[in-house]
């Protein structure tokens, strides 16, 4: 093997341009928010929310979760964007967006946006110690496996999270049977 | 299927027309005098006065409004305007002529009643065909056979397309192969065959004239 | 710049994990020149190949045997007039062809050509591959959408309820093969596509015998899945041409059209290529653990020169056969010309496989060994391709409900029930 | 949904459009203008179909797009004059069409086509009913999404055609025949290429039929779609393959022979369900029927002349005459009014696809999108022949 890719591996996966890499998707996901609410047709709305996920998707690879990295990718934008735009483009959009688009229920939301970032910001100021400066940099290859560590527990033993993750796809179960009874008619 | 499909026997008697009036030496016997006969205006068969039960039935019940006649084996009634739903009806529900072949008309712009309407009937049980033939001025309407006959609705909106004859009681009557805006009905006689509705053309297609 | 290039070479590792980005950057570019090249070379083939199953020639004009033909048709694609329509939204209608392109070639990232001729080797490799390829169908979709017309857009709504309908299924299939590389001593599969290959070939078997019917019933399933997932016959619903003209990119034309084409053949060639990642032994040659003497290896790294000097040997046949007039001349000297690149490419593979064959690690070797993991995973691909269009000339279009039935109703019971027994097998194998 | 503006839409009448008021989630009727350019509508037929979803709730057929007015151009030229352009109606069957045309108008006449001659109109006739019967074949499967048979179809129509090219000196609108008979002799091995063809074309049947008789899919396409009753068939006219596929064993050859139709033993093919599959079944053995009839025919063909004891201007006396086919679409019918000019004061031609097209409503509500294009290829239509 030759010496310098050994020491290319060594250095430990330096991520390249990490910050600016971190300012561009963080700028996007930003942005495409912004863009999700005030966009007046319904699949630009949508469009625009992919490119939230997708680089939020982008955020979580940086923090060395690739797993997560991809359900957001599968599941969020592949999946659920997919069924939302689907239903978007049943209902008239062109009506939607002559309508007026700040309804009065305006200051309504305003106060709601204003007291989520006020928690936000104390929940940041409160719990400062909670957030270390430096992210604690998992071995990207075994994000994974921990993982499914968690969920499913390993060697016999249950995981921290077995019985949570098991309840939640019941839920899920549940949620999906009721849907199916819903949308048959007759029963 | 497959043995549906290989076993033979047609269940209909062939040469069925012939039950009312002998067909074939109708068609024959004539021939014979009316070739010689042609270079000299030639007369050719007449229509003879057809006689049939069936006819008889209608005869006595509707008397004067009704002829039967056959030409060349062909059978047909001329019956009155007034006499048509009934005896259209009672063609289809009496004798079994379940099938309305077609629906067409002629134009004579000479008579007082321009146009013959005709209806072609066959019957899938007797295998036999029949005409039924009425006279209409320009203007008067017709009782619609849909009702009777469903397949009525796009012969009928033909007719009214081709000839302007309209159909009471038909549930969409409209232009069928002409554009809805034409003006003129092309098979009269005086609807010249280069004659076009020039105001359609220019409007519609953008050109100056569709010849 | 010169160390990092130079120091790549003869590493075992992709770039990714190697961290070299310029040689990342290298291996993104040619494969991205590959697959373009491989997709033109699809589309001639099978005009050729559907063309011979029907009693017809196919195109024999541009080039002998219409080998330029593709070249031809790009070129006219691209100079062809852009019509947006007017109702059409604008900027959508100009995003949906890079969505569907960029979805169908960001997956050949984790593709692997051989142990380490991949631009990376994620460890969730095929959760990516999977994700991204999911994304593909947002340009159909959204194309669909934007044209502002009924036929693409009915075309977008067969083909985002087909997508996501198959996609579970398929899923299914593939996690059925992700539970296969966990028969190992750790205990603990993976997910990286590389990793999966190395287990088939830890395990000595590929995954489509592996447990006997469990493994190829997934495979089929997945066979079937992708047929589905790349909206080609008889499940090409969404464009079928019959009844939605050409469904979803019914109002595209010239450039933008071409992107969806090329998007199309590069998702066939790249859910092909998870197929034999999966379940075909990805690049090992056959019987790598059984056939392992000196001998053998020579045998094997023959195969692409032989290969090539067969696709040489029909070239020259078809210069031999060519009528001998005039108007044949200049197609008569191009197909020579191609029959002696082919010989010459056979050639140097040759060379190199002789010249390599010592298996010490010298550069010859690994590149030897290189041209054969690449030369054996892009031959079973060719196979899936081939089928593709087989399918294609033999059977007529799904509806649209019998298509979701399927899906549905019996390619979901069968693969979750794969996936259960082959979970229930592993274990009670362990 | 959400596809906006749509003018295209306002000429329809029938069929209640929406109301202008829609509630904000509405999931409201489509309406697609399918034609009159599109793929798998076999010309230009226009369908304005009205869908929940993908799901027919109605149909409307736009037709005349093709209108050249036949009709009125028959009355302005003599009869011989208008035979040629009965072959452009149902072009694919111009033999059947000349063959209905000649014998109404010898009717018409009270001649009669010598023998020889009658044998030679049935056995072009019967090659002519192949002809339609594959090119249906292919254009039906490729509409259901099978490329390859329309290929195989092709390949062997074109024998027919060069038996067709040979006789007459025309591939497709042949005006094969004359009043009174035929006008060209067979020609030096006429015998011998029918019977070549013969041999030549069963086997590629079975061919066309091991690609799809038990074809998975074609039978998920085409069984129990587009089901029409006989019943239903009688009441809306419907004629041909259609009606016989629903159980009703009518053909015109048989029931009122033609030509010389009453010498030949052949059978009726019939079909039991009245679905899509049926009438493929249907149309196949009519093939082989047929060329059971050319088998017979080529065999005991008659020597003699070829030509009736017709004037050379051909003036009818003064009368009415219907007359009528079985064409390998149905009953075409030919009914003549002659004023004992040398023009036609009216011809009517009762087209068959033209009344079979009627049944397309009745037979296309509740299945889907797909099913529609089944059915317009089941009717087997030629919108030369439904617009005229």
């Amino acid at each position: 093997m030759n010496p310098a890719m050994n020491s290319a591996v060594n250095a430990g996966m330096v991520p390249v341009a990490t910050p600016w890499f971190f300012y561009v998707l963080a700028g996007l996901a930003v942005a495409s928010g912004v863009a999700v609410i005030t966009r007046r047709n319904a699949v630009h709305s949508a469009l625009a929310l992919i490119v939230t996920l997708l680089s939020v998707a982008g955020l979580y690879l940086m923090l060395y979760a690739p797993f997560v990295f991809a359900v957001q990718l599968f599941v969020y934008a592949g999946g659920i964007m997919l069924l939302f735009l689907f239903v978007i483009m049943l209902v008239n959009v062109e009506r939607s967006s002559k309508e007026r688009r700040f309804n009065r229920m305006w200051p309504v939301g305003l106060a709601a946006a204003c007291a989520l970032m006020a928690l936000f910001v104390f929940a940041f100021v409160k719990g400062k110690a909670l957030f270390p400066d430096r992210m604690i940099s998992l071995p990207e290859s075994s994000n994974t496996e921990q993982i499914a560590g968690m969920l499913y527990g390993e060697a016999g033993r249950m995981g921290q999270y077995t019985f949570a993750f098991e309840i939640a796809s019941l839920l899920l179960l549940v949620a999906i049977l009721g849907a199916v009874i819903m949308t048959k008619k007759k029963i | 299927m497959a043995d549906e499909v290989k076993s033979p026997a047609p269940p209909p008697p062939p040469e069925g027309e012939k039950k009312p009036t002998a067909e074939k030496p109708a068609a024959a016997a004539p021939a014979a005098p009316a070739k010689p006969a042609a270079p000299a205006k030639p007369e050719g068969p007449v229509p003879m006065p057809w006689t049939s039960p069936l006819v008889e039935k209608y005869r006595s019940q509707y008397g004067s409004g009704l002829d039967a006649q056959t030409y060349l084996g062909q059978n047909y009634f001329s019956v009155d305007r007034s006499l048509i739903p009934d005896i259209l009806r009672l063609l289809r529900d009496d004798d079994q002529f379940d099938y309305c072949v077609d629906i067409t008309a002629v134009h004579y712009p000479k008579r007082e009643k321009q146009f013959d309407v005709l209806w072609n009937l066959y019957s899938y049980a007797r295998n036999e065909r029949v005409r039924v033939k009425t006279q209409i001025a320009d203007g008067a309407s017709i009782p619609s056979s849909v009702s009777i006959w469903p397949t009525a609705n796009w012969l009928e909106r033909e007719v009214y397309d081709m000839f302007g004859i309209t159909f009471d009681g038909h549930p969409d009557l409209k232009r069928i192969l002409l554009p809805d805006g034409w003006h003129g009905h092309p098979l009269r006689k005086d609807y010249g065959i280069l004659q076009q509705d020039q105001e359609w053309v220019q409007i519609n297609l953008g050109i100056e004239s569709g010849q | 710049m010169l160390t990092q290039f130079m120091s790549y070479i003869g590493s075992n590792l992709t770039p990714g994990s190697a961290n070299n980005q310029l040689w990342a950057l290298i291996y993104v570019f040619i494969i991205f020149t590959g697959v373009s090249v491989a997709v033109m070379a699809m589309n001639w083939l099978e005009r050729k190949a559907l063309a011979h199953f029907q009693i017809r020639l196919g195109p024999m004009r541009v080039g002998p045997h219409g080998l330029l033909q593709p070249i031809a048709d790009a070129i006219k694609l691209m100079l062809k007039e852009d019509i947006i329509p007017a109702e059409a939204d604008q900027f959508v209608f100009w995003i949906a062809p890079m969505i569907g392109l960029l979805a169908a070639f960001a997956v050949y990232t984790v593709i692997p050509f051989g142990p380490s001729q991949a631009v990376s080797d994620m460890n969730i490799g095929i959760l990516f591959m999977l994700g991204v390829s999911s994304l593909g169908v947002l340009g159909i979709v959204v194309a669909g959408w934007a044209s502002n017309s009924h036929y693409p857009l009915i075309g977008a709504l067969r083909s985002s309820a087909q997508m996501v309908s198959y996609e579970v299924a398929m899923g299914l299939a593939v996690v059925s093969a992700i539970l296969m590389t966990s028969l190992n001593a750790k205990g603990t599969g993976t997910l990286s596509m590389i990793g999966i290959v190395q287990a088939q070939q830890d395990q000595a078997i590929w995954f489509i015998f592996k447990f006997f019917p469990l493994g190829l019933i997934a495979f089929i399933i997945f066979a079937i899945a992708m047929i589905a997932e790349t909206n080609r016959a008889p499940f090409d619903m969404a464009e079928a041409e019959s009844e939605l003209t050409a469904g979803y990119h019914t109002e595209y034309s010239g450039l933008r059209w071409s992107l969806f084409m090329l998007a199309e053949y590069a998702a066939m060639i790249a859910v092909s290529s998870i197929a034999v990642t999966l379940w075909l032994g990805g690049w090992m040659r056959p019987f790598p653990n059984f056939l392992q003497a000196p001998a053998w290896d020579l045998t094997f790294s023959l195969f692409p020169a032989l290969t090539f000097f067969g696709l040489a040997a029909i070239a020259v046949i078809g210069v031999v056969r060519m009528p001998a007039h005039s108007f044949f001349r200049i197609q008569r000297i191009g197909l020579a010309g191609f029959a002696a690149v082919l010989g010459f490419i056979a050639l140097l593979l040759l060379v190199i496989a002789v010249g390599g064959r010592s298996a010490d690690a010298n550069l010859a070797a690994r590149f030897n060994q290189g041209i054969g993991y690449v030369y054996w995973f892009v031959l079973k691909v060719a196979v899936f391709m081939y089928l593709f269009i087989w399918y294609r000339a033999t059977w007529p279009r799904y509806r649209f409900d019998q298509l979701m039935r399927i899906g549905w109703k019996v390619m979901l019971p069968i693969s979750l029930s794969v996936l259960i027994v082959t979970a229930i097998v592993g274990v009670l194998v362990k | 949904m959400s596809v906006h503006s749509n003018d295209s839409m306002n000429e329809m009448s029938n069929l209640d459009l929406e109301t202008p008021e829609k509630p904000y989630l509405d999931s409201n009727e489509l309406i697609i203008n399918m034609g009159p350019q599109h793929p798998a509508t076999h010309g230009v037929l226009r369908v304005i179909l009205k869908l929940d979803g993908e799901k027919v709730l109605g149909t409307e057929c736009v037709i005349g797009y093709l209108h050249r007015g036949v009709e009125k151009i028959a009355e302005n030229r003599t009869y011989a004059m208008f035979n040629p352009y009965v072959d452009r109606m149902d072009y694919v069957a111009a033999v059947s069409n000349g063959l209905g045309y000649c014998e109404a108008v010898e009717k018409l006449m009270n001649v009669e086509a010598p023998p020889r001659a009658k044998y030679i109109r049935v056995i072009l006739t019967e090659l002519n009913r192949i002809a339609s019967h594959q090119l249906w074949l292919g254009t039906h499967a490729l509409d259901i999404g099978a490329m390859t048979p329309l290929f195989y179809t092709f390949r062997d129509r074109e024998e027919i055609l060069k038996i067709f090219e040979k006789y007459c000196g025309a591939r497709l609108t042949t005006h094969a025949f004359r009043i009174g008979g035929c006008q060209y002799e067979t020609y030096a091995g006429f015998e011998k290429d029918v019977k070549n063809f013969l041999t030549h074309v069963a086997p590629k049947i079975d061919e066309y039929e091991a690609l799809l008789t038990t074809n998975r899919i074609w039978l998920e396409r085409t069984k129990n779609v587009g089901v029409i009753s006989g019943a239903d068939c009688i009441a809306l006219g419907v004629t041909g393959p259609v009606l016989r596929a629903s159980g009703v064993k009518w053909d015109l050859r048989k029931a009122q022979p033609y030509a010389a139709y009453s010498e030949f033993d052949f059978e009726i093919p019939v079909g039991t369900n009245g679905d899509t599959y049926d009438r493929y079944l249907v149309r196949m053995a009519e093939m082989r029927q047929s060329l059971r009839i050319i088998e017979q025919a080529v065999n005991g063909i008659p020597e003699g002349p070829i030509m009736g004891k017709v004037p050379k201007v051909i003036k009818p006396p003064v009368g009415e005459i219907y007359h009528s086919i079985e064409a390998p679409k149905g009953e075409l019918g030919y009914f003549i009014v002659s004023d004992g000019s040398t023009q036609p004061y009216r011809i009517r031609v009762r087209p068959p696809s033209f009344v079979n097209l009627q049944a397309l409503d009745m037979m296309v509500r509740g299945l889907l999108v797909a099913d529609v294009i089944a059915v317009i290829g089941t009717i087997d239509i030629v919108l030369g022949e439904v617009d005229r």
